[in-house]
């Protein structure tokens, strides 16, 4: 799932300055999940933000909602359609999709994002999230017992692990982590596919990958 | 709800600190009067966005106060409850007010002596904050 | 429905002078869907109740605000009242305006007995109804660990016509009692113990022993375990109401604690006890026994236990000296000082050290060297066979059945978290009871104790077959619930559990039974899914509500 | 006639345990109890946490108290004794004797009106302690003006709910239960027994009972001599164990011993803390990690003082047997306290006298076989707590737990 992490909030104050009205949105999916932009983050942001205006005498009103999923148009709209018309922006705690799905729909009103989208990833522990795939749009698990070079290797090497491998399998660049070509040596033999370690792997063509990414379905 | 205000929120857990704070009473030992108590099952109960809304509706100064640490009849209530605490604190840090205003307290159900204490303090960085 | 509050003010027999009841009553009288505001002398006696009840009766409120004196003391009599007034107790707010006010500052404190009235007030306006039910619990218990402890356990459970299943992971069943020759001044040999205790198993028709049988996996909660226990290939999976985990404790050498060197050969208890079972066995009796504690752990209470029991059975079989090495003896047991002072009269000797003894071999035997605090000096001892002293540790599997059950360990690796709210025999998650070894500290008076708790806690629990329980007090609203699994995780008494709901979408589930209300998970929640009644986030933020409104 | 209810005598921690037990499986429970409050001893014993909590468990002892005062199948009786027992297992005629109640808990708020117009001085009116449970006012006999002839209704008249009237007269009261559990606990150590230790002599020579009370009212520990914080301060174990009249181990001195030393040691870091032992319990759940901070914080002397002289300066001079360099040694102190062991109860010999139940030749009641903790000499009555011999508050309430499956099985088996 998308993970992702609050501003600072300087940075979310800077965006407000000037405005007396703002809509807060969180939305109800990835974001809650990962204790960044729910209806629980809603609120605290929201109390921050008041705690702050308060303090320095401008006063500052903000309307709360939250959407099931912000990256529906449908349940976007039906969600903000008359909260829009009383703010002056919109402050989304949403995936960087979700700010951009309401900056399309209600295209009058700015709208900024209160978080950072940083990966995509799973939860290691409660409350720890890391990242596991980094969306390059050619996967390669096949051929690597399923851990990811691309990401997971901090080079981001193709073929083999880079000659700086410290002692017990960690990674040159960070002592705590484990480097992906070790772990992935380990999990191919013990499935006895080590044999997939002696193809050459061409770097990848990331220019072949068109930027904005777009799928279309065969029945759509 | 102006800033002069000097309110104390307690968020006080049912099994140790709503009874320290009983048998204050019953001793009576006084302590500052702008102390609100909030009675909680468990100190896990408080959220950080409880104590954000405490400051926002303009207490001074909130005290989360549970068990001792080891002690917590749900095992982890204290614990999670010291980390809410820190949170909320680098949070409110973000918006300006510093000075320690909300602090995590253990408590064991005898010990009187260090409730007051503990409100005590609160209460005199308050002042010591007012009067700036 | 239309919120009406009726309150009640007591001044405690007009001791309260710091506050004014009637300026008080004034200010709350204005505030909206009050009925009544009524002051009494003493609402925790007849009289004052007589009068409520009559109030309540009189005017149909659906919400009852009292400020008073501690919860603590009069919270239960006015629950119980309100239920004789078929009002439903939850929908009760109390404001504490004697220990934590009128008592608690000087002078006159009356704003801060009505900003607390007006608290409870808000509080109310958001209080919902609880409704109670019965829910039937399985009568069937659940033994993992056929040793003394398990069967003993069996025992007392059928005694008070519960019936259990005792699963053992050997052949047969027995466990540890063999460390001990034989109890000082008790005829009946631990041997014996053992065989009658399983012959009054075998006898015991409410007891099914499943022998080399193993618990792979355990699913549902207090009331409704659901145990598969695998049997070579065969698997059987049956429900239980509760569970009791016996399963002991395993000892081991470690000789790197007694910096030895391989040729040395010194033995265990449980072989001294073969020695002295058959004496004539041996080539030649041995002329001196050494024992040595308190080397890989001074914490444990078996090794003193055993080698007092055995070293007077040894002054008595074999005759041959006894010298005993340790640091501090662990007599905090029940007739262990007598046995002491029993062994020392027969000839025993017991010496002190504070640095560890080193141990070699000369000649064939075992050589002691130890520097003893009470002589002051440095005592080397050559003896025939030395009994090294055994780490108590937990049995193999002990993680993997308490991951298994998502259950604390404490810092040593046994069961039982080291919360001293879990004492004698309770785990985190209701119906989970560990008995004997298996929780660390052991002796058998002890464990005798730890058995009967948990066959009565157990009793308590299952006997009545069903339990009365507030429904749904915590509740996980399906709708919002994100099954983000943050709740699961976070439940210390493992209370919630992921379930399928009728729209086929798998959301958390919190059982009322094995719920302990702390609230931690309608707090963590990130997406604000749980509501817990009496403490739920909008009624904690009116009466945070209410301090800010200032007089 | 089978009756299903139990009495409860002693209403400590083990009998509160084993109260809780029956009464939650729909057994009426008679509670009755000497003093005017429940809870015994350890209702009074402080919490001993530092940073992080000991272990102590003396914070069980208020929640199993609250428990049993709002249990609807439990009747508590204070200042009460039980004077006659007849009858065998499932069927006991109990005669209860109740000390005239001069203020009726039942009728008594707690207002504290009363103690203002007390005229006596210390007041012969008073709560016996802030948790005292029924929290009710208690007269003391010895001090009551009214009591000791003299025409004085102060605070019979002034009382808001009519609770205190002197015309009250001791009242009998007929039980019939099917079993007895005895759980009246022990006495502390009188540490004046050892006359050359000087306590109550020398103001700093005080016992662990003392520790409890300070802390638990001032919440740390002042010299009572000058008030001051101490610099150096000793304790000494085993006063009143292990030795020829207490043939047996307390239990818990060490433990609250190392628990108050850690605790002074971390209150005032710079006051030294010593231990004179003679062999350290450090066994039990949780204690190990304990046992190693302390070996950092606290100096351990093994060897037992034997006598304590107080010095020109006002320091208490402590003789030991210092046994590492083999020779007598001086050591002062600013303060010395003993660790008292638990004895048996004075009283037991009359109790076990009406339900003739047999004494162990420590004083204790006596079992019916060993390894089994619970059953006496007579069918149907059985022991709980620290009666039965010395126990710390976890074992004493699985003691008490224990009893009540024993008194269960007979209430089961007679129906």
């Amino acid at each position: 799932m998308i993970i992702a992490e609050r501003k600072p909030l300087e940075e979310i104050k800077s965006m407000l300055s000037g405005y007396k009205k703002i809509l807060l949105v969180g939305c109800r999916t990835c974001v809650t999940i990962c204790w960044a932009g729910g209806e629980k983050e809603v609120g605290i942001l929201s109390s921050q933000l008041k705690l702050a205006s308060s303090g320095e005498g401008n006063e500052l009103s903000i309307l709360e909602a939250t959407v099931e999923r912000q990256c529906e148009k449908e349940m976007v709209i039906e969600e903000l359609r008359d909260k829009v018309q009383e703010v002056e922006a919109i402050l989304s705690m949403g995936c960087g999709v979700g700010v951009q799905t309401i900056a399309e729909i209600f295209e009058e009103k700015p709208v900024f994002p209160a978080l950072n989208t940083t990966f995509i990833g799973m939860p290691e522990a409660e409350g720890v999230w890391v990242e596991k795939c980094g969306t390059c749009g050619d996967c390669m698990l096949y051929w690597t017992g399923g851990i990811c070079p691309v990401v997971r290797c901090a080079k981001g090497l193709l073929n083999g692990p880079c000659g700086g491998t410290r002692k017990g399998g960690k990674c040159e660049i960070d002592p705590e982590k484990d480097c992906a070509w070790v772990l992935i040596y380990r999990r191919l033999e013990k499935q006895g596919r080590l044999d997939l370690m002696r193809k050459y792997y061409e770097p990848k063509n990331y220019r072949a990958v068109k930027r904005p990414g777009r799928v279309e379905a065969a029945t759509a | 709800m102006n800033r002069e205000d000097n309110k104390i929120v307690a968020f006080c857990c049912e099994h140790s600190a709503y009874q320290v704070a009983d048998k204050a009473g019953r001793m009576r030992l006084h302590y500052p009067d702008n102390v609100r108590i909030i009675r909680v099952p468990c100190a896990g109960r408080v959220d950080v966005q409880h104590i954000l809304k405490a400051f926002e509706k303009g207490a001074a100064g909130v005290l989360v106060m549970g068990c001792q640490e080891g002690a917590c009849q749900h095992l982890t209530g204290n614990t999670r409850a010291k980390k809410r605490v820190k949170y909320a604190e680098d949070l409110l840090k973000e918006v300006g007010i510093d000075g320690g205003r909300v602090k995590m307290v253990n408590l064991a159900p005898d010990m009187a002596q260090r409730f007051i204490r503990e409100v005590k303090e609160m209460a005199e960085k308050i002042e010591g904050e007012m009067r700036r | 429905m239309q919120v009406r509050i009726g309150i009640f003010l007591c001044d405690c027999g007009e001791s309260l002078k710091n506050i004014d009841f009637s300026r008080i009553r004034g200010d709350l009288q204005r505030l909206e869907d009050i009925a009544f505001v009524d002051i009494s002398h003493n609402l925790c006696l007849e009289e004052g109740v007589k009068a409520m009840t009559s109030r309540i009766l009189a005017e149909n409120i659906n919400r009852v605000v009292i400020g008073a004196c501690s919860p603590e003391l009069c919270e239960h009599s006015f629950s119980r009242l309100l239920k004789g007034l078929r009002l439903n107790p939850s929908l009760l707010s109390l404001a504490n305006i004697r220990e934590q006010c009128s008592w608690a500052h000087e002078g006159d404190v009356t704003g801060k007995a009505l900003e607390l009235m007006r608290m409870a007030v808000n509080k109310a306006r958001f209080l919902q109804p609880v409704e109670k039910k019965d829910i039937p619990v399985n009568k069937e218990v659940l033994v993992v660990g056929g040793g003394f402890s398990g069967m003993r356990s069996a025992l007392e459970l059928s005694r008070l016509g519960l019936r259990t299943t005792l699963v053992e992971r050997e052949s047969v069943s027995g466990g540890k009692l063999g460390e001990f020759e034989s109890f000082h001044g008790i005829e009946t040999t631990p041997e014996e113990m053992l065989s009658s205790t399983r012959k009054a198993v075998k006898e015991n028709a409410d007891i099914k022993v499943l022998t080399s049988a193993e618990v792979t996996r355990v699913e549902g909660q207090v009331g409704d375990f659901t145990a598969s226990i695998g049997r070579g290939e065969e698997k059987v999976s049956q429900s239980f109401g509760a569970i009791i985990f016996a399963t002991g404790y395993m000892t081991k050498i470690l000789p790197q604690d007694f910096q030895l060197k391989p040729d040395v050969n010194i033995i265990s208890q449980r072989k001294l006890v073969e020695m002295l079972q058959a004496p004539g066995k041996l080539e030649r009796r041995p002329g001196t026994i050494g024992f040595v504690l308190d080397v890989s752990d001074e914490n444990s209470r078996l090794p003193i236990l055993s080698t007092l029991n055995n070293a007077l059975a040894v002054k008595e079989r074999l005759g041959s000296e006894v010298y005993v090495f340790c640091k501090s003896l662990k007599v905090d047991s029940e007739g262990v000082e007598k046995l002491y002072r029993e062994a020392r009269e027969r000839g025993v000797v017991f010496l002190k050290f504070e640095e560890k003894p080193r141990i070699s071999k000369e000649d064939g035997r075992v050589k002691v060297e130890a520097r003893d605090v009470l002589l002051g000096e440095e005592v080397t001892l050559l003896c025939d066979s030395l009994v090294a002293e055994e780490k108590v540790l937990p049995p193999e599997g002990t993680e993997a059945l308490s991951s298994l059950l998502n259950i604390g360990t404490d810092s040593a690796g046994f069961y039982q978290d080291e919360n001293v709210h879990l004492y004698p025999v309770a785990s985190e998650r209701k119906g989970i009871f560990f008995v004997g070894g298996c929780k660390g500290d052991l002796d058998f008076t002890r464990t005798l104790a730890d058995i009967s708790s948990a066959t009565m806690s157990i009793y308590k629990l299952l006997s009545p077959e069903k339990v009365i329980v507030e429904v749904e007090k915590v509740k996980v609203e399906p709708e919002k619930c994100r099954a983000c699994l943050t709740c699961v995780r976070v439940c210390p008494h493992g209370a919630i559990q992921m379930v399928r709901v009728d729209t086929e979408k798998e959301v958390a589930k919190i059982y009322d039974l094995a719920c302990d209300g702390c609230g931690i998970c309608a707090a963590i929640c990130p997406a604000k899914a749980i509501r817990f009644e009496g403490y739920a986030d909008e009624q904690i933020l009116a009466e945070v509500e209410a301090i800010g409104e200032s007089l | 006639m089978m009756n299903n209810s139990v009495l409860v005598i002693g209403g400590g921690i083990a009998g509160i345990a084993s109260a809780l037990e029956l009464a939650n499986s729909n057994r009426q429970v008679y509670l009755i109890e000497r003093e005017a409050t429940v809870g015994g001893q350890a209702a009074s014993f402080c919490c001993k946490a530092t940073e992080v909590c000991t272990k102590c468990s003396v914070c069980l002892v208020p929640q199993k108290v609250k428990e049993v005062k709002t249990h609807p199948k439990i009747s508590i009786l204070t200042n009460s004794i039980a004077s006659e027992v007849s009858g065998k297992a499932g069927n006991f005629q109990v005669e209860v004797w109740q000390k005239p109640q001069y203020i009726l808990p039942e009728r008594c708020i707690a207002c504290g009106i009363c103690f203002d117009i007390c005229p006596t001085q210390p007041k012969a009116i008073y709560l016996p302690s802030p948790e005292a449970v029924p929290y009710s006012y208690v007269i003391n006999e010895s001090q009551c003006l009214r009591l000791k002839g003299q025409e004085c209704n102060l605070c019979q008249e002034i009382c808001p709910t009519d609770a205190i009237n002197f015309e009250r007269k001791p009242e009998r009261q007929e039980l019939s239960v099917g079993t007895i559990i005895v759980a009246t606990g022990f006495d502390v150590f009188d540490a004046r027994e050892i006359g050359p230790l000087g306590y109550g002599r020398y103001p700093n020579v005080l016992t662990g009972l003392d520790l409890e009370k300070t802390f638990s009212y001032e919440g740390s520990l002042r010299l009572p001599s000058n008030g001051k914080e101490p610099h150096n301060i000793a304790f000494i174990q085993c006063v009143g164990s292990r030795n020829e009249s207490h043939c047996y181990c307390s239990q818990v001195c060490c433990k609250y011993a190392m628990r108050f030393a850690r605790l002074i040691k971390y209150q005032n870091p710079d006051c030294q803390v010593t231990i004179f032992y003679i062999d350290l319990q450090t066994a039990g759940k949780g204690f190990a990690e304990f046992y190693e901070e302390c070996r950092e914080a606290i100096r351990f002397i093994r060897g037992v003082p034997v006598e304590i002289s107080e010095t020109c300066y006002g320091e208490l001079e402590v003789k030991f047997e210092n046994i590492l360099e083999g020779k007598v040694g001086r050591e002062s102190f600013d303060s010395v306290v003993l660790s008292v062991g638990m004895a048996p109860r004075k009283d037991s010999w009359d109790l076990a006298r009406i339900l003739r139940i047999n004494l162990s030749d420590d004083g204790f009641f006596d079992t019916k076989e060993p390894f089994n903790p619970i059953e006496t000499n007579v069918d149907g009555i059985f022991l709980a707590g620290a009666c039965q011999g010395a126990k710390d508050i976890p074992d004493s309430i699985a003691h008490g737990t224990s009893a009540a499956e024993r008194a269960m099985e007979v209430l089961v088996r007679c129906k």
